[in-house]
Protein backbone atom coordinates (compact mmCIF):
# COMPACT_ATOMS: atom_id res chain seq x y z
CA UNK A 1 0.00 0.00 0.00
CA UNK A 2 0.81 3.36 -1.13
CA UNK A 3 1.70 6.29 2.02
CA UNK A 4 2.41 9.65 1.39
CA UNK A 5 3.74 11.55 4.72
CA UNK A 6 3.70 15.15 4.70
CA UNK A 7 4.03 17.55 7.72
CA UNK A 8 1.36 20.45 8.10
CA UNK A 9 2.17 23.01 11.14
CA UNK A 10 3.38 20.61 14.05
CA UNK A 11 1.24 17.34 12.48
CA UNK A 12 2.26 14.61 11.01
CA UNK A 13 -0.49 14.23 7.69
CA UNK A 14 -0.34 10.17 6.31
CA UNK A 15 -2.51 10.20 3.41
CA UNK A 16 -3.30 6.22 2.45
CA UNK A 17 -4.00 4.48 -1.23
CA UNK A 18 -5.69 1.49 -1.77
CA UNK A 19 -7.19 -1.24 -0.18
CA UNK A 20 -6.66 -1.43 3.68
CA UNK A 21 -6.98 -4.71 4.68
CA UNK A 22 -5.04 -7.00 6.81
CA UNK A 23 -2.27 -7.58 3.84
CA UNK A 24 -1.67 -4.03 3.85
CA UNK A 25 -2.57 -2.90 7.27
CA UNK A 26 0.62 -5.32 8.67
CA UNK A 27 2.72 -2.90 6.34
CA UNK A 28 0.98 0.45 7.11
CA UNK A 29 1.91 -0.11 10.27
CA UNK A 30 5.68 -0.35 10.16
CA UNK A 31 5.78 2.25 7.83
CA UNK A 32 3.97 5.01 10.03
CA UNK A 33 5.46 3.70 13.46
CA UNK A 34 8.59 3.83 11.26
CA UNK A 35 7.75 7.86 10.40
CA UNK A 36 6.50 9.03 13.68
CA UNK A 37 9.41 7.49 15.49
CA UNK A 38 12.39 9.10 13.38
CA UNK A 39 9.70 12.50 13.24
CA UNK A 40 9.22 11.97 16.71
CA UNK A 41 5.57 14.31 15.72
CA UNK A 42 3.12 12.28 18.10
CA UNK A 43 0.19 14.79 16.30
CA UNK A 44 -0.77 13.02 13.30
CA UNK A 45 -3.66 13.00 10.87
CA UNK A 46 -4.45 10.00 8.83
CA UNK A 47 -6.18 10.99 5.32
CA UNK A 48 -8.68 7.81 3.96
CA UNK A 49 -9.95 10.06 0.94
CA UNK A 50 -7.93 7.53 -1.17
CA UNK A 51 -8.89 4.46 0.34
CA UNK A 52 -11.02 2.51 -1.79
CA UNK A 53 -11.44 -0.74 0.68
CA UNK A 54 -11.29 -1.15 4.34
CA UNK A 55 -12.35 -3.66 6.98
CA UNK A 56 -11.83 -4.15 10.31
CA UNK A 57 -7.93 -4.74 10.18
CA UNK A 58 -8.07 -1.02 9.76
CA UNK A 59 -9.78 0.04 13.09
CA UNK A 60 -7.07 -2.64 14.46
CA UNK A 61 -4.08 -0.60 12.79
CA UNK A 62 -5.52 2.75 13.63
CA UNK A 63 -6.50 1.84 17.48
CA UNK A 64 -3.17 1.00 18.30
CA UNK A 65 -1.61 3.92 16.24
CA UNK A 66 -3.89 6.02 18.20
CA UNK A 67 -2.51 4.20 21.60
CA UNK A 68 1.09 4.54 20.31
CA UNK A 69 0.61 8.64 19.95
CA UNK A 70 -1.17 9.22 22.83
CA UNK A 71 1.30 6.98 25.24
CA UNK A 72 4.15 10.15 23.81
CA UNK A 73 1.00 13.16 24.80
CA UNK A 74 0.10 13.49 20.87
CA UNK A 75 -3.15 12.57 19.42
CA UNK A 76 -4.88 11.06 16.50
CA UNK A 77 -7.21 12.60 13.75
CA UNK A 78 -9.08 11.13 10.30
CA UNK A 79 -10.36 13.09 7.64
CA UNK A 80 -11.75 12.59 4.51
CA UNK A 81 -13.22 9.36 5.44
CA UNK A 82 -15.78 8.24 2.67
CA UNK A 83 -18.92 6.71 3.21
CA UNK A 84 -17.81 3.19 3.20
CA UNK A 85 -15.06 4.01 5.76
CA UNK A 86 -17.74 5.43 8.15
CA UNK A 87 -19.29 2.91 8.28
CA UNK A 88 -17.07 0.41 9.67
CA UNK A 89 -16.11 3.37 12.21
CA UNK A 90 -19.18 3.82 12.85
CA UNK A 91 -20.05 0.31 13.49
CA UNK A 92 -16.79 -0.35 15.84
CA UNK A 93 -17.63 3.21 17.78
CA UNK A 94 -14.16 4.14 17.31
CA UNK A 95 -15.39 7.54 16.82
CA UNK A 96 -15.60 7.68 20.59
CA UNK A 97 -12.16 7.76 20.99
CA UNK A 98 -11.20 9.44 17.22
CA UNK A 99 -11.92 12.34 16.50
CA UNK A 100 -13.17 13.06 12.43
CA UNK A 101 -12.03 16.56 11.45
CA UNK A 102 -13.54 18.33 8.52
CA UNK A 103 -10.41 19.39 6.68
CA UNK A 104 -6.80 19.47 7.18
CA UNK A 105 -6.95 23.03 7.27
CA UNK A 106 -9.27 23.30 10.11
CA UNK A 107 -7.01 21.94 12.39
CA UNK A 108 -4.11 23.95 11.76
CA UNK A 109 -5.90 27.15 11.40
CA UNK A 110 -7.27 25.94 14.73
CA UNK A 111 -3.41 27.23 16.17
CA UNK B 1 -31.52 -15.78 -11.97
CA UNK B 2 -31.82 -19.25 -12.02
CA UNK B 3 -29.41 -21.35 -9.60
CA UNK B 4 -25.98 -20.92 -9.29
CA UNK B 5 -22.86 -21.83 -7.66
CA UNK B 6 -18.90 -21.61 -7.51
CA UNK B 7 -16.47 -22.95 -5.11
CA UNK B 8 -13.32 -21.31 -4.80
CA UNK B 9 -10.14 -22.54 -3.07
CA UNK B 10 -6.99 -20.92 -1.81
CA UNK B 11 -3.98 -20.71 0.35
CA UNK B 12 -3.82 -19.53 3.29
CA UNK B 13 -1.50 -16.22 2.79
CA UNK B 14 -2.77 -12.55 3.11
CA UNK B 15 -1.57 -11.64 -0.53
CA UNK B 16 -4.88 -13.89 -1.31
CA UNK B 17 -7.56 -11.86 0.92
CA UNK B 18 -7.71 -8.93 -2.30
CA UNK B 19 -8.05 -11.85 -4.27
CA UNK B 20 -10.93 -13.53 -2.78
CA UNK B 21 -12.60 -10.00 -2.21
CA UNK B 22 -12.65 -9.68 -6.29
CA UNK B 23 -13.37 -13.35 -6.72
CA UNK B 24 -16.84 -13.30 -4.60
CA UNK B 25 -17.74 -9.81 -5.94
CA UNK B 26 -17.47 -10.76 -9.61
CA UNK B 27 -19.60 -14.00 -9.04
CA UNK B 28 -22.25 -11.99 -7.64
CA UNK B 29 -22.36 -9.02 -9.84
CA UNK B 30 -24.46 -11.42 -11.98
CA UNK B 31 -27.45 -10.16 -9.53
CA UNK B 32 -26.55 -6.41 -10.34
CA UNK B 33 -26.59 -5.55 -6.60
CA UNK B 34 -25.58 -1.79 -5.69
CA UNK B 35 -22.54 -0.64 -5.90
CA UNK B 36 -23.61 -0.39 -1.82
CA UNK B 37 -24.43 -3.89 -0.84
CA UNK B 38 -21.35 -4.73 -3.26
CA UNK B 39 -19.14 -3.38 -0.73
CA UNK B 40 -20.81 -4.73 1.81
CA UNK B 41 -20.52 -8.25 0.67
CA UNK B 42 -16.86 -7.80 -0.05
CA UNK B 43 -16.15 -6.06 3.41
CA UNK B 44 -17.70 -9.73 5.10
CA UNK B 45 -15.77 -12.29 2.69
CA UNK B 46 -12.26 -10.05 3.49
CA UNK B 47 -13.23 -10.40 7.63
CA UNK B 48 -13.89 -14.23 6.78
CA UNK B 49 -11.29 -14.88 4.86
CA UNK B 50 -8.99 -12.86 6.99
CA UNK B 51 -9.94 -15.30 10.36
CA UNK B 52 -9.02 -18.25 8.38
CA UNK B 53 -5.71 -16.77 7.59
CA UNK B 54 -4.86 -15.46 10.82
CA UNK B 55 -6.90 -17.16 13.43
CA UNK B 56 -7.52 -20.20 11.44
CA UNK B 57 -3.99 -21.47 10.25
CA UNK B 58 -1.42 -18.63 11.65
CA UNK B 59 2.13 -19.60 10.46
CA UNK B 60 0.86 -22.83 9.00
CA UNK B 61 -0.10 -23.20 5.67
CA UNK B 62 -3.76 -24.30 4.47
CA UNK B 63 -6.28 -24.04 2.83
CA UNK B 64 -9.37 -21.12 2.71
CA UNK B 65 -12.72 -22.21 0.90
CA UNK B 66 -15.07 -20.35 -0.44
CA UNK B 67 -18.13 -21.90 -1.45
CA UNK B 68 -21.15 -19.24 -3.08
CA UNK B 69 -24.95 -19.81 -4.17
CA UNK B 70 -27.15 -17.75 -5.52
CA UNK B 71 -30.53 -18.66 -6.12
CA UNK B 72 -33.22 -16.17 -7.22
CA UNK B 73 -32.28 -12.83 -5.20
CA UNK B 74 -30.34 -14.82 -2.33
CA UNK B 75 -26.66 -15.06 -1.75
CA UNK B 76 -25.33 -17.44 0.13
CA UNK B 77 -21.45 -17.51 1.07
CA UNK B 78 -19.40 -20.16 2.96
CA UNK B 79 -15.84 -19.13 4.02
CA UNK B 80 -14.31 -22.52 5.53
CA UNK B 81 -10.94 -23.50 7.06
CA UNK B 82 -9.54 -26.87 7.98
CA UNK B 83 -7.33 -24.73 11.00
CA UNK B 84 -7.58 -24.54 14.54
CA UNK B 85 -11.17 -23.85 14.98
CA UNK B 86 -12.88 -21.92 17.87
CA UNK B 87 -13.24 -23.03 21.37
CA UNK B 88 -16.11 -20.70 22.68
CA UNK B 89 -18.01 -19.43 19.62
CA UNK B 90 -20.39 -17.19 21.81
CA UNK B 91 -16.83 -15.65 23.16
CA UNK B 92 -15.35 -14.88 19.85
CA UNK B 93 -18.61 -13.26 18.59
CA UNK B 94 -18.68 -10.91 21.27
CA UNK B 95 -17.79 -7.48 19.85
CA UNK B 96 -14.43 -6.17 20.22
CA UNK B 97 -13.27 -9.65 21.68
CA UNK B 98 -9.88 -10.89 20.17
CA UNK B 99 -7.20 -13.67 20.93
CA UNK B 100 -4.84 -11.91 19.05
CA UNK B 101 -4.22 -8.08 20.14
CA UNK B 102 -0.88 -8.71 19.49
CA UNK B 103 -1.46 -8.62 15.57
CA UNK B 104 -3.53 -6.16 16.38
CA UNK B 105 -7.03 -6.93 15.64
CA UNK B 106 -10.11 -5.49 16.98
CA UNK B 107 -11.86 -8.18 17.91
CA UNK B 108 -14.45 -6.13 15.07
CA UNK B 109 -14.88 -8.87 12.53
CA UNK B 110 -18.03 -11.02 13.60
CA UNK B 111 -19.90 -7.69 14.29
CA UNK B 112 -18.91 -6.46 10.74
CA UNK B 113 -19.92 -9.27 9.35
CA UNK B 114 -23.56 -9.48 11.15
CA UNK B 115 -24.00 -5.82 10.38
CA UNK B 116 -23.02 -6.05 6.89
CA UNK B 117 -25.09 -9.43 6.28
CA UNK B 118 -28.53 -10.30 6.70
CA UNK B 119 -27.38 -13.81 8.73
CA UNK B 120 -24.53 -15.18 9.84
CA UNK B 121 -23.73 -18.58 11.13
CA UNK B 122 -20.64 -20.09 12.64
CA UNK B 123 -19.49 -23.61 12.93
CA UNK B 124 -16.64 -24.42 14.43
CA UNK B 125 -15.12 -27.73 16.24
CA UNK B 126 -11.86 -27.20 18.25
CA UNK B 127 -8.92 -28.00 15.95
CA UNK B 128 -11.00 -29.74 13.24
CA UNK B 129 -11.70 -25.87 11.26
CA UNK B 130 -14.38 -23.13 11.11
CA UNK B 131 -17.21 -22.28 8.66
CA UNK B 132 -18.97 -19.10 8.63
CA UNK B 133 -21.92 -19.19 6.73
CA UNK B 134 -23.79 -15.61 5.59
CA UNK B 135 -26.64 -14.89 3.70
CA UNK B 136 -27.61 -11.57 2.18
CA UNK B 137 -30.75 -10.66 0.26
CA UNK B 138 -30.82 -8.21 -2.85
CA UNK B 139 -33.25 -6.39 -3.82
CA UNK C 1 6.91 -14.35 -5.64
CA UNK C 2 6.67 -18.04 -3.86
CA UNK C 3 4.66 -20.73 -4.86
CA UNK C 4 0.58 -19.25 -4.48
CA UNK C 5 -2.23 -21.26 -6.09
CA UNK C 6 -5.65 -21.16 -6.17
CA UNK C 7 -8.67 -23.53 -7.78
CA UNK C 8 -12.21 -23.13 -8.76
CA UNK C 9 -15.19 -25.10 -9.66
CA UNK C 10 -18.27 -23.52 -11.50
CA UNK C 11 -21.15 -24.81 -13.35
CA UNK C 12 -21.09 -24.46 -16.49
CA UNK C 13 -23.35 -22.00 -17.43
CA UNK C 14 -22.07 -19.11 -19.89
CA UNK C 15 -22.90 -16.48 -17.48
CA UNK C 16 -19.84 -17.43 -15.66
CA UNK C 17 -17.43 -17.33 -18.63
CA UNK C 18 -17.08 -13.23 -17.32
CA UNK C 19 -16.27 -14.49 -13.80
CA UNK C 20 -14.14 -17.42 -14.81
CA UNK C 21 -11.90 -14.66 -16.49
CA UNK C 22 -12.00 -11.77 -13.75
CA UNK C 23 -11.12 -14.27 -11.16
CA UNK C 24 -8.04 -15.49 -12.96
CA UNK C 25 -6.83 -12.34 -13.51
CA UNK C 26 -7.28 -10.96 -9.93
CA UNK C 27 -5.33 -14.22 -8.54
CA UNK C 28 -2.23 -13.21 -11.15
CA UNK C 29 -2.13 -9.64 -10.39
CA UNK C 30 -0.17 -10.59 -7.88
CA UNK C 31 2.53 -10.78 -10.31
CA UNK C 32 2.07 -7.54 -11.77
CA UNK C 33 1.60 -8.67 -15.23
CA UNK C 34 1.60 -5.44 -18.00
CA UNK C 35 -2.25 -4.71 -19.29
CA UNK C 36 -1.51 -6.75 -22.79
CA UNK C 37 -0.19 -9.44 -21.07
CA UNK C 38 -3.16 -9.76 -18.46
CA UNK C 39 -4.99 -9.57 -21.42
CA UNK C 40 -3.95 -12.36 -23.24
CA UNK C 41 -4.27 -14.82 -20.35
CA UNK C 42 -7.86 -13.68 -19.70
CA UNK C 43 -8.63 -14.18 -23.52
CA UNK C 44 -6.82 -17.52 -23.33
CA UNK C 45 -8.96 -18.73 -20.66
CA UNK C 46 -12.40 -17.33 -21.63
CA UNK C 47 -11.16 -19.53 -24.88
CA UNK C 48 -10.64 -22.65 -22.74
CA UNK C 49 -13.58 -22.15 -20.51
CA UNK C 50 -15.94 -21.58 -23.11
CA UNK C 51 -14.75 -24.85 -25.31
CA UNK C 52 -15.71 -26.53 -21.90
CA UNK C 53 -19.45 -25.18 -21.44
CA UNK C 54 -20.21 -25.75 -25.07
CA UNK C 55 -18.03 -28.90 -26.59
CA UNK C 56 -17.27 -30.47 -22.94
CA UNK C 57 -21.12 -30.08 -21.54
CA UNK C 58 -23.27 -28.87 -24.19
CA UNK C 59 -26.59 -28.89 -23.07
CA UNK C 60 -25.87 -30.96 -19.82
CA UNK C 61 -25.13 -29.09 -16.45
CA UNK C 62 -21.47 -29.89 -15.19
CA UNK C 63 -18.97 -28.51 -13.40
CA UNK C 64 -15.51 -26.70 -14.92
CA UNK C 65 -12.92 -26.47 -12.70
CA UNK C 66 -9.65 -24.22 -13.07
CA UNK C 67 -6.68 -24.42 -11.48
CA UNK C 68 -4.25 -21.80 -11.34
CA UNK C 69 -0.65 -21.84 -9.67
CA UNK C 70 2.09 -18.93 -9.95
CA UNK C 71 5.93 -20.02 -8.86
CA UNK C 72 8.62 -17.19 -9.20
CA UNK C 73 7.59 -15.41 -12.67
CA UNK C 74 5.86 -18.50 -14.16
CA UNK C 75 1.78 -18.96 -14.00
CA UNK C 76 0.11 -22.08 -14.81
CA UNK C 77 -3.62 -22.75 -15.83
CA UNK C 78 -5.44 -25.68 -15.86
CA UNK C 79 -8.81 -25.96 -17.75
CA UNK C 80 -10.82 -28.78 -16.97
CA UNK C 81 -14.15 -30.80 -17.67
CA UNK C 82 -15.54 -33.80 -17.43
CA UNK C 83 -17.39 -33.92 -20.43
CA UNK C 84 -17.75 -35.11 -23.90
CA UNK C 85 -13.86 -35.36 -24.50
CA UNK C 86 -12.30 -35.11 -27.81
CA UNK C 87 -11.87 -37.65 -29.93
CA UNK C 88 -8.87 -35.76 -32.64
CA UNK C 89 -7.59 -33.97 -30.79
CA UNK C 90 -4.61 -33.08 -33.80
CA UNK C 91 -7.76 -32.34 -35.62
CA UNK C 92 -9.83 -30.52 -33.21
CA UNK C 93 -6.50 -27.99 -33.21
CA UNK C 94 -6.42 -27.37 -36.46
CA UNK C 95 -6.99 -23.79 -36.62
CA UNK C 96 -10.69 -23.40 -38.36
CA UNK C 97 -11.58 -26.87 -37.44
CA UNK C 98 -15.23 -26.73 -35.47
CA UNK C 99 -17.65 -29.30 -35.11
CA UNK C 100 -20.14 -26.81 -34.34
CA UNK C 101 -20.23 -24.46 -37.14
CA UNK C 102 -23.86 -24.45 -36.31
CA UNK C 103 -23.52 -22.70 -32.93
CA UNK C 104 -21.35 -20.01 -35.34
CA UNK C 105 -17.92 -21.04 -33.34
CA UNK C 106 -15.53 -20.18 -35.45
CA UNK C 107 -12.71 -23.08 -34.67
CA UNK C 108 -9.99 -20.54 -33.50
CA UNK C 109 -10.42 -21.00 -29.76
CA UNK C 110 -7.11 -22.98 -29.46
CA UNK C 111 -5.50 -21.21 -32.22
CA UNK C 112 -5.63 -18.24 -29.68
CA UNK C 113 -4.85 -19.94 -27.09
CA UNK C 114 -1.74 -20.90 -28.48
CA UNK C 115 -1.00 -17.42 -30.37
CA UNK C 116 -1.53 -15.77 -26.51
CA UNK C 117 -0.15 -18.22 -24.19
CA UNK C 118 3.61 -20.01 -23.87
CA UNK C 119 2.66 -23.49 -24.24
CA UNK C 120 -0.35 -25.17 -24.66
CA UNK C 121 -1.22 -29.10 -23.61
CA UNK C 122 -4.44 -30.53 -24.50
CA UNK C 123 -5.64 -33.49 -22.40
CA UNK C 124 -8.49 -35.47 -23.80
CA UNK C 125 -10.35 -38.58 -23.26
CA UNK C 126 -13.68 -39.01 -25.19
CA UNK C 127 -16.63 -39.45 -22.92
CA UNK C 128 -14.45 -38.53 -19.94
CA UNK C 129 -13.46 -35.40 -20.33
CA UNK C 130 -10.55 -32.51 -21.17
CA UNK C 131 -7.88 -30.93 -19.47
CA UNK C 132 -6.11 -27.56 -20.98
CA UNK C 133 -2.82 -26.53 -19.37
CA UNK C 134 -1.79 -23.21 -20.32
CA UNK C 135 1.89 -21.60 -18.94
CA UNK C 136 2.95 -18.25 -19.55
CA UNK C 137 6.14 -16.49 -18.04
CA UNK C 138 5.77 -13.02 -16.78
CA UNK C 139 8.76 -10.46 -17.85
CA UNK D 1 -24.58 -6.82 -24.12
CA UNK D 2 -26.03 -3.27 -25.01
CA UNK D 3 -26.01 -2.01 -29.12
CA UNK D 4 -26.69 1.05 -30.41
CA UNK D 5 -27.86 0.84 -33.73
CA UNK D 6 -27.97 4.20 -36.54
CA UNK D 7 -28.34 4.64 -40.25
CA UNK D 8 -25.89 6.23 -41.72
CA UNK D 9 -26.68 7.11 -45.96
CA UNK D 10 -27.56 3.69 -46.28
CA UNK D 11 -25.26 1.78 -44.04
CA UNK D 12 -26.63 0.64 -41.20
CA UNK D 13 -23.93 0.93 -38.21
CA UNK D 14 -24.09 -1.51 -35.19
CA UNK D 15 -21.87 0.04 -32.06
CA UNK D 16 -21.12 -2.66 -29.69
CA UNK D 17 -20.44 -1.73 -25.93
CA UNK D 18 -19.38 -4.26 -23.14
CA UNK D 19 -17.07 -7.90 -23.47
CA UNK D 20 -17.46 -9.69 -26.58
CA UNK D 21 -17.45 -13.04 -25.37
CA UNK D 22 -19.50 -16.24 -25.95
CA UNK D 23 -22.28 -15.43 -23.72
CA UNK D 24 -22.78 -12.20 -25.47
CA UNK D 25 -22.44 -12.67 -29.02
CA UNK D 26 -25.40 -15.14 -28.19
CA UNK D 27 -27.52 -12.38 -27.65
CA UNK D 28 -25.79 -10.08 -30.17
CA UNK D 29 -26.23 -12.21 -32.90
CA UNK D 30 -29.86 -11.96 -32.52
CA UNK D 31 -30.39 -8.18 -31.63
CA UNK D 32 -28.15 -7.95 -35.37
CA UNK D 33 -30.15 -10.49 -37.10
CA UNK D 34 -33.44 -8.75 -35.74
CA UNK D 35 -32.61 -5.05 -36.80
CA UNK D 36 -31.15 -5.81 -40.59
CA UNK D 37 -34.10 -8.08 -41.22
CA UNK D 38 -36.30 -5.68 -40.60
CA UNK D 39 -34.64 -2.58 -41.96
CA UNK D 40 -33.50 -4.84 -44.99
CA UNK D 41 -30.17 -2.95 -44.84
CA UNK D 42 -27.68 -5.40 -45.63
CA UNK D 43 -24.45 -2.75 -45.83
CA UNK D 44 -23.49 -3.04 -42.42
CA UNK D 45 -20.79 -1.00 -40.57
CA UNK D 46 -19.46 -2.63 -37.03
CA UNK D 47 -18.37 -0.41 -34.33
CA UNK D 48 -15.63 -1.76 -32.10
CA UNK D 49 -15.16 1.36 -30.19
CA UNK D 50 -16.46 0.49 -27.12
CA UNK D 51 -15.98 -3.08 -27.14
CA UNK D 52 -13.44 -3.74 -23.74
CA UNK D 53 -13.18 -7.45 -24.61
CA UNK D 54 -13.46 -10.13 -26.93
CA UNK D 55 -12.65 -13.27 -27.77
CA UNK D 56 -12.90 -16.43 -30.14
CA UNK D 57 -16.77 -16.22 -30.04
CA UNK D 58 -16.93 -12.34 -31.29
CA UNK D 59 -15.25 -13.90 -34.28
CA UNK D 60 -17.71 -16.70 -35.06
CA UNK D 61 -20.58 -14.02 -35.04
CA UNK D 62 -18.68 -11.99 -36.99
CA UNK D 63 -18.07 -14.16 -39.83
CA UNK D 64 -21.94 -15.06 -39.70
CA UNK D 65 -22.72 -11.98 -40.27
CA UNK D 66 -20.83 -11.14 -43.36
CA UNK D 67 -22.24 -14.50 -44.66
CA UNK D 68 -25.66 -13.34 -44.09
CA UNK D 69 -24.72 -9.53 -45.63
CA UNK D 70 -23.24 -10.72 -48.43
CA UNK D 71 -25.98 -13.22 -49.42
CA UNK D 72 -28.02 -10.22 -50.24
CA UNK D 73 -25.30 -8.53 -51.71
CA UNK D 74 -24.60 -6.42 -48.82
CA UNK D 75 -21.27 -5.70 -47.22
CA UNK D 76 -19.48 -5.62 -43.52
CA UNK D 77 -16.85 -3.30 -42.55
CA UNK D 78 -15.91 -3.19 -39.29
CA UNK D 79 -14.21 0.29 -37.46
CA UNK D 80 -12.71 1.49 -34.81
CA UNK D 81 -11.06 -1.59 -33.48
CA UNK D 82 -8.43 -1.48 -30.38
CA UNK D 83 -5.29 -3.38 -30.27
CA UNK D 84 -6.90 -6.21 -28.36
CA UNK D 85 -9.41 -6.76 -30.95
CA UNK D 86 -7.21 -6.37 -33.58
CA UNK D 87 -4.84 -9.21 -32.24
CA UNK D 88 -7.36 -11.24 -32.77
CA UNK D 89 -8.68 -10.50 -35.99
CA UNK D 90 -5.15 -11.00 -37.15
CA UNK D 91 -4.74 -14.11 -35.65
CA UNK D 92 -7.57 -15.43 -37.52
CA UNK D 93 -7.50 -13.89 -41.05
CA UNK D 94 -10.16 -12.58 -41.03
CA UNK D 95 -9.09 -9.10 -42.62
CA UNK D 96 -8.44 -11.25 -45.75
CA UNK D 97 -12.63 -11.09 -46.39
CA UNK D 98 -14.10 -8.09 -43.75
CA UNK D 99 -12.48 -4.89 -44.34
CA UNK D 100 -11.13 -2.49 -41.32
CA UNK D 101 -12.46 1.19 -42.20
CA UNK D 102 -10.31 4.24 -40.69
CA UNK D 103 -14.07 5.52 -40.23
CA UNK D 104 -17.64 6.03 -40.62
CA UNK D 105 -17.39 9.23 -42.29
CA UNK D 106 -14.88 7.57 -44.75
CA UNK D 107 -17.26 5.15 -46.18
CA UNK D 108 -20.13 7.25 -46.52
CA UNK D 109 -17.83 10.39 -48.08
CA UNK D 110 -16.69 7.34 -50.82
CA UNK D 111 -20.70 7.86 -52.48
N1 LIG E 1 -11.55 -19.05 11.28
C1 LIG E 1 -11.23 -18.97 12.60
N2 LIG E 1 -10.47 -19.93 13.17
C2 LIG E 1 -10.13 -19.86 14.50
N3 LIG E 1 -10.53 -18.85 15.30
C3 LIG E 1 -11.29 -17.87 14.78
C4 LIG E 1 -11.68 -17.88 13.42
N4 LIG E 1 -12.44 -16.78 13.19
C5 LIG E 1 -12.51 -16.12 14.35
N5 LIG E 1 -11.83 -16.77 15.34
C6 LIG E 1 -11.70 -16.36 16.75
O1 LIG E 1 -12.71 -15.40 17.03
C7 LIG E 1 -12.11 -14.19 17.50
C8 LIG E 1 -12.94 -12.99 17.10
O2 LIG E 1 -12.94 -12.83 15.69
P1 LIG E 1 -13.23 -11.41 15.05
O3 LIG E 1 -14.50 -10.88 15.61
O4 LIG E 1 -13.18 -11.56 13.56
O5 LIG E 1 -12.07 -10.48 15.53
P2 LIG E 1 -10.50 -10.43 15.19
O6 LIG E 1 -10.24 -11.11 13.90
O7 LIG E 1 -10.23 -8.98 15.10
O8 LIG E 1 -9.80 -11.12 16.33
C9 LIG E 1 -10.72 -14.20 16.95
O9 LIG E 1 -9.84 -13.39 17.71
C10 LIG E 1 -10.37 -15.69 17.05
O10 LIG E 1 -9.98 -16.04 18.35
N1 LIG F 1 -13.47 -28.97 -23.60
C1 LIG F 1 -13.80 -29.58 -24.77
N2 LIG F 1 -14.58 -30.68 -24.76
C2 LIG F 1 -14.91 -31.32 -25.92
N3 LIG F 1 -14.51 -30.90 -27.14
C3 LIG F 1 -13.72 -29.80 -27.21
C4 LIG F 1 -13.33 -29.09 -26.04
N4 LIG F 1 -12.55 -28.07 -26.44
C5 LIG F 1 -12.47 -28.13 -27.77
N5 LIG F 1 -13.17 -29.17 -28.25
C6 LIG F 1 -13.29 -29.56 -29.69
O1 LIG F 1 -12.28 -28.91 -30.42
C7 LIG F 1 -12.84 -28.12 -31.47
C8 LIG F 1 -11.99 -26.90 -31.75
O2 LIG F 1 -11.98 -26.04 -30.63
P1 LIG F 1 -11.65 -24.49 -30.82
O3 LIG F 1 -10.38 -24.36 -31.58
O4 LIG F 1 -11.69 -23.84 -29.49
O5 LIG F 1 -12.81 -23.93 -31.76
P2 LIG F 1 -14.37 -23.67 -31.49
O6 LIG F 1 -14.63 -23.58 -30.01
O7 LIG F 1 -14.61 -22.40 -32.18
O8 LIG F 1 -15.09 -24.83 -32.08
C9 LIG F 1 -14.24 -27.82 -31.00
O9 LIG F 1 -15.09 -27.51 -32.08
C10 LIG F 1 -14.61 -29.13 -30.30
O10 LIG F 1 -15.01 -30.10 -31.22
Amino acid sequence: MHLDFYIVKDHLVIKLFGELDHHNAMEVRTKIDDKIDREKIYKVIIDFRDVSFMDSSGLGMLINRYKKVIEHGGELNIVNTNERVDKIFSVSGIYKIIKKIDSIESIVSNF
Amino acid sequence: MQKNSMRLEFLSKSINEGFARVAVASFISILDPTIDTLADIKTAVSEAVTNSIIHGYGHEDGKVIIECTIENSDIEIKVMDEGNGIKNIELAMEPLYTSRPDLERSGMGFTVMETFMDELKVESEYEKGTCVVMRKHIN
